[in-house]
């Protein structure tokens, strides 16, 4: 047991793993010898060699294109995606093809993957470094999306990822890649794909988020002293609609928050599930806490987009008033 | 000197059966014997009947969309036979000659283009990988095949295939990119039949060659006559043992001409003149092969008569083998999304509804009159 | 005034607005000498010349990028996209240029470009020729979706999105391409983007759909006998709420219905947007009828994917009765 | 002949004035008048400057990750130098030196740093877009913008640059596609300065050149010195002439080396080594430039002392204009979305809030009983 930041979680979970398994490739731009430009594979390179932690070319759908002809091969690939504003090029290898690989030949070959990606903003980056693209691939059937909130969840959710038989993009909010440290247990342990975690109770309403924003939210709950109950989703598809139901049918109030712009963010999608599986128990509409509908700013105006605890805390307020 | 040489290079061409009927026994020596030769020959002419067929089926409304061969059969062929069986196919869709050589049986890629996605469940043990619909983006599979293949120190390698149209993509780059600086044992093969749909070569690659397009990557590149099965083999053989022995990769281009519409959705006719089909109609490669080996007294009018009996045959089978299949279950619609489906899928499964409402007592959903999970 | 279909309407209206405006380039694959393969440029080519019906290599980010590059020298390019499956390697030119560019210069370079592109199944096409991402797009701040379900509409709209100072993406659904004629006037009129057309009044339900689906509407609606409001959104982004609301506040009750998988498709944003307007005349759920969250299958089954007219009935009747 | 050659090409790499002060001045005749050249000086020293400010300006948390430009500042300034003013120049992020010789302010680059779009705002009679991000995407818009000038028969031309990652990624090879075969007059320039972050040049190329990228487009190729400013001036000047005269594009490898860290982000003793980085520094382009003007006698320890004072003059006004702009205001997250924002964005920019109960009373939202439209 160690008190560990997230980055250490998830270079833990990497390392360990692939202890265990050799078919586990890591590749991206500045993952050997570099560790990564945020360090989480630091260390690997000299640990594993550089035919299993790869230097690849700076090309993210060569990346992921390749990644997917290991997997098809029996592999385990873990590329990596160095900001979440690259992914955009390898949209095509991951929806076209990864996606669809197992329903395509019907089981004959899959792809069995997991795509680390930073994402998020508040850390004073350039342009398309701030992103948050997970609605994105959550429409995408056959994609697993993924974003844990803290450094405990990190290393049980990528055990969870590399383990899957199917592709996982696996979201590091990098927000809270170094923001704080946790106790995660050297041992072996996995936290299942689609299962939410209720990080506060409370029974006047509840708050849905994940990825960094968790910490907003629990901020937000703190101040406005209420009784809520906060969900962190930690896996975005399939998401855990069971945690949710059963929360929001107790405290008829739900607030979802999340970075991504709200016009179809993920928000959307958790606020018509409520509707339509909790009708009768809603004493007011779901409200989204989310990012505007315009682009990303650059860091001078970043926290007058993200959603921030004065906007949660307002609308947690407000939700509770109706 | 201020002004100096940095590099410079120089790409073959090689041609050993030509559309005259020219052969360079020296050349070919070794490469196909005999009997194989007659085993091809006999293969290229159950495909290209196959492509009438099939052509007929799709005219009649019992296939969808389909992409004839017609004209390229020898380049994927020739491939296919110099390559070990456990080598990599990872094909386009100009390809039935080599994928049925290797065993991919007929009835799949039928039932690819009757809209069915068990022509895709090619069995592992072939090393094909399915048809690609996305143009230029398999080549980046390959790739990742081949990759596996050496880090696992097997001696396996991947063979390509693709179109001069595919050597625009972005993917086609990155592919051969990859391939070259990370040492992969992948055969890149271009086809270059002129034509990407309507779309004529010099706006694919304005360049003499396409097979310079590999001096990008300081990969070995060569050109070839794709319609003579010969050359292909020679330089496919050279490729596989420089993948092989050497981890390095090698783009090849062989020159060839699809002598139909791009698709049965398509009408050549609006883009290109007839002389310029004529003219490949005779370097057909079927035309040169039976030329051979007449003069080799292997072949005479009594056999290819033989032939096309049996051409027939075969394909009516596999045509009955793909049309004979029973009708895909509705569930199969949810079956493969993923390894376990999730919960909401199992209940779009079972429902066959997206309606929350619709989605509360199976498929035939009464009028519940309560919301959800309350 | 003239009886034609949908691909007539635009190839009409490109024909005027080429006319008119010599800023207007086409380019794409196979737009040329052939028409484009469903034939939407028919003529043009002959019409206007090599100069401006260009085609291009196969390239779709190649199409898109030096499209954004005309649009910001201050032309408007047409770009055609040949299917919406081949939209992917497009999608970073579109998400982190196209629509980024004017915010990025604070309005310096602007990307005034029309993207057309076919969209959605029922056409027996293969796979990746049949499929619904208009979500995807209008979840990018900065781009507009704009999706006709009729020929009348289609020439309406298209004049607008060529208007129009900011990217746009017009789908064009395949399906619907020739199923039917319609009256269209050879005088130029254009269709607002954002203005959503009332199909036919009713007073017990709203039903929201676009595209090819409007025409499964129609039929389901007629077969129900019941008063159903039928709206054509007409445009995905930014949708026109104020007529959904107004509809919504009238019947109580409403079903979303689109091709696109459920799981963040634009209906979960329309489904959110009416609980929170119209919360306290909600009778009943917001019901979506779409495709389902698994890979648009090939064509075999392609109809057991599509919401059609059965299922559209159902959800009707249930909503009703709810 | 069966095996023939079927293509056939060199490539050339220009030096005029080398890292050992050997200048040609048969190669330089006509190229850079004295009196540039002493401006040239003064601007690349300026920039220099700026590089060292910025460090610090990062460092003490006034600025951004900063990309350096350190030890590549005669490429893109030898290019905006031979340049018509009406040419398009699309930067990447170390062009800072061509970008200041068009006119662009200083105070933009810093502002763009500074996270402020403003910096991106750049007055379209200057011809410069902005600094791109996603690596390798600026190449098409290059593209694009020549197309357009050549559409409108103007005399224009664009030239592009980039680092050799960057040709790693598939839009630079459509980009040089698109360029080829449909006869853009663009001037594409590589800084190769081998490394992308930490990854080594090999990775991205493993050609023994970067220049025959070029040759799989047919396009014309030459390698040059990045660190001499008559060389790239040279192979330059005779990219644009190409270009304007003949619509051809031109592929410029220019090898040069960034002698500072990736960005202020980056620590590169991670993975190069001190010695190579030693190399370089004495290949330092203003090192060989000083050299030249001293031998000339345009130069002296004065006049260097002279300039160095005046750099920081420049500099600090700059930081000071870019520091003492005001604050954007909120609003400006939402103005630049669309030319007229939608019904959506104005309630969002007016209230600041999306949720929909905080959106009913404009910025303090009131917690109003009631729904929505009803
Ligand atoms: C990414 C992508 N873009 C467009 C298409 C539509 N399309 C199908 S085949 C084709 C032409 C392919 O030309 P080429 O690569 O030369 O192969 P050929 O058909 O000539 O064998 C096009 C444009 C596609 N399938 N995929
Ligand atoms: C599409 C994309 N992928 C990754 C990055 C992250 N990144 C920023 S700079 C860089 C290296 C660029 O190398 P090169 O093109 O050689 O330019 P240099 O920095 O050496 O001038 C990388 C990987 C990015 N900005 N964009
Ligand atoms: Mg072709
Ligand atoms: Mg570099």
């Amino acid at each position: 047991m160690a008190n560990l930041t997230l980055v250490q979680a998830i270079n833990l979970a990497l390392v360990q793993e692939m202890e265990r398994d050799d078919r586990i490739i890591l590749l991206g731009e500045d993952v050997g010898l570099n560790g990564g430009v945020f360090r989480v594979t630091e260390g690997l390179h000299k640990r594993f060699g550089g035919h299993r932690v790869v230097d690849s070319p700076l090309a993210e759908s060569g990346i992921i294109g390749t990644a997917i002809g290991l997997a098809m091969a029996g592999l385990r690939p873990i590329p990596e995606i160095q900001f979440e504003g690259f992914l955009g090029p390898a949209y095509d290898q991951l929806c076209s093809h990864a996606a669809r690989m197992r329903t395509r030949t019907r089981g004959a070959f899959t792809v069995p993957m997991t795509v680390r990606v930073p994402v998020g903003g508040g850390i004073h980056a350039p342009e398309l470094h701030s992103d948050s693209p997970e609605a994105i691939y959550a429409h995408q059937p056959g994609m697993k999306v993924v974003m844990p909130a803290s450094p405990y969840d990190a290393k049980g959710l990528l055990l969870s990822a590399i383990r899957d038989p199917d592709p996982v993009i696996f979201f590091e909010p990098k927000r809270i890649y170094r923001a704080f440290r946790e106790e995660v247990p050297e041992d072996e342990y996995t936290i299942p794909i689609g299962k939410a975690r209720v990080v506060c109770e409370g029974d006047e309403l509840t708050m849905i988020s994940w990825g960094a924003s968790v910490i907003q939210c629990m901020q937000a709950i703190e101040k406005s002293g209420r009784s809520v109950e906060l969900i962190d989703l930690r896996t975005i598809y399939p998401f855990d609609m069971e945690a949710v139901a059963a929360s929001v049918s107790k405290t008829g109030r739900a607030v979802v928050v999340h970075e991504a712009p709200r016009t179809c963010g993920f928000g959307a999608e958790i606020a018509t599930r409520i509707m339509e599986e909790c009708f009768l128990s809603l004493e007011a509409p779901v409200q989204r806490v989310t990012g505007f509908d315009t682009i990303m700013p650059y860091y001078k105006l970043e926290l007058e987009y993200l959603p921030e605890t004065e906007r949660i805390g307002l609308a947690v307020e407000e939700t509770l008033a109706y | 000197m201020p002004i100096k040489t940095a590099f410079k290079t120089e790409i073959e061409h090689v041609s050993i059966l030509d559309e005259h009927g020219q052969f360079d026994a020296k050349l070919a020596e070794g490469l196909i014997p005999d009997d194989d030769l007659l085993a091809l020959y006999r293969h290229m002419t159950v495909c290209r009947h196959l492509d009438e067929v099939a052509f007929k089926l799709q005219r009649s409304g019992r296939m969808g969309t389909y992409p004839q061969n017609m004209g390229q059969e020898a380049t994927s062929l020739a491939a296919a036979y110099v390559l070990e069986k456990t080598d990599w196919l990872v094909p386009c869709y100009r390809e039935n000659a080599g994928l049925f050589w290797r065993g991919v049986p007929m009835e799949y890629v039928l039932l690819h283009w009757m809209g069915d996605e068990r022509g895709n469940a090619i069995p592992r043990e072939l090393f094909c990988t399915p048809l690609a619909i996305p143009i230029g983006t398999q080549m980046l599979h390959a790739a990742g095949l081949a990759w596996a293949a050496k880090y696992r120190g097997e001696k396996q390698i991947a063979c390509t295939f693709f179109g001069d149209g595919a050597t625009s993509e972005g993917d086609f780059h990155e592919a051969m990119n990859f391939a070259a600086n990370l040492d992969l044992p992948v055969v890149f093969l271009c086809q270059n039949n002129f034509w990407a749909i309507s779309v004529p070569g010099k706006i694919q690659c304005s360049a003499p060659t396409l097979a310079q397009r590999g001096l990008a990557y300081g990969m070995h590149c060569v050109q070839c006559d794709g319609n003579d099965l010969f050359a292909v083999a020679k330089v496919v053989k050279e490729a596989a043992a420089r993948a092989r022995e050497q981890s390095r990769p090698t783009f090849i281009e062989a020159v060839t001409y699809r002598l139909g519409d791009h698709t049965t959705a398509d009408d050549a006719r609006r883009y290109r003149d007839q002389a310029e089909v004529d003219l490949w109609k005779a370097r057909d490669p079927l035309i040169r092969l039976r030329g051979l080996l007449k003069e080799k007294k292997l072949w005479n009018d009594s056999k290819e008569a033989e032939l096309l009996e049996f051409a027939e045959r075969e394909v009516a089978g596999a045509v009955q083998r793909a049309e004979g299949i029973e009708a895909p279950a509705t569930t199969e619609v949810f079956d493969h999304t993923f390894a376990t489906l999730d919960p909401q899928i199992l209940k779009q499964r079972e429902t066959r509804r997206t309606s929350s409402l619709g989605q509360q007592s199976g498929r035939s959903a009464s009028h519940a009159p309560a919301g959800g999970s309350h």
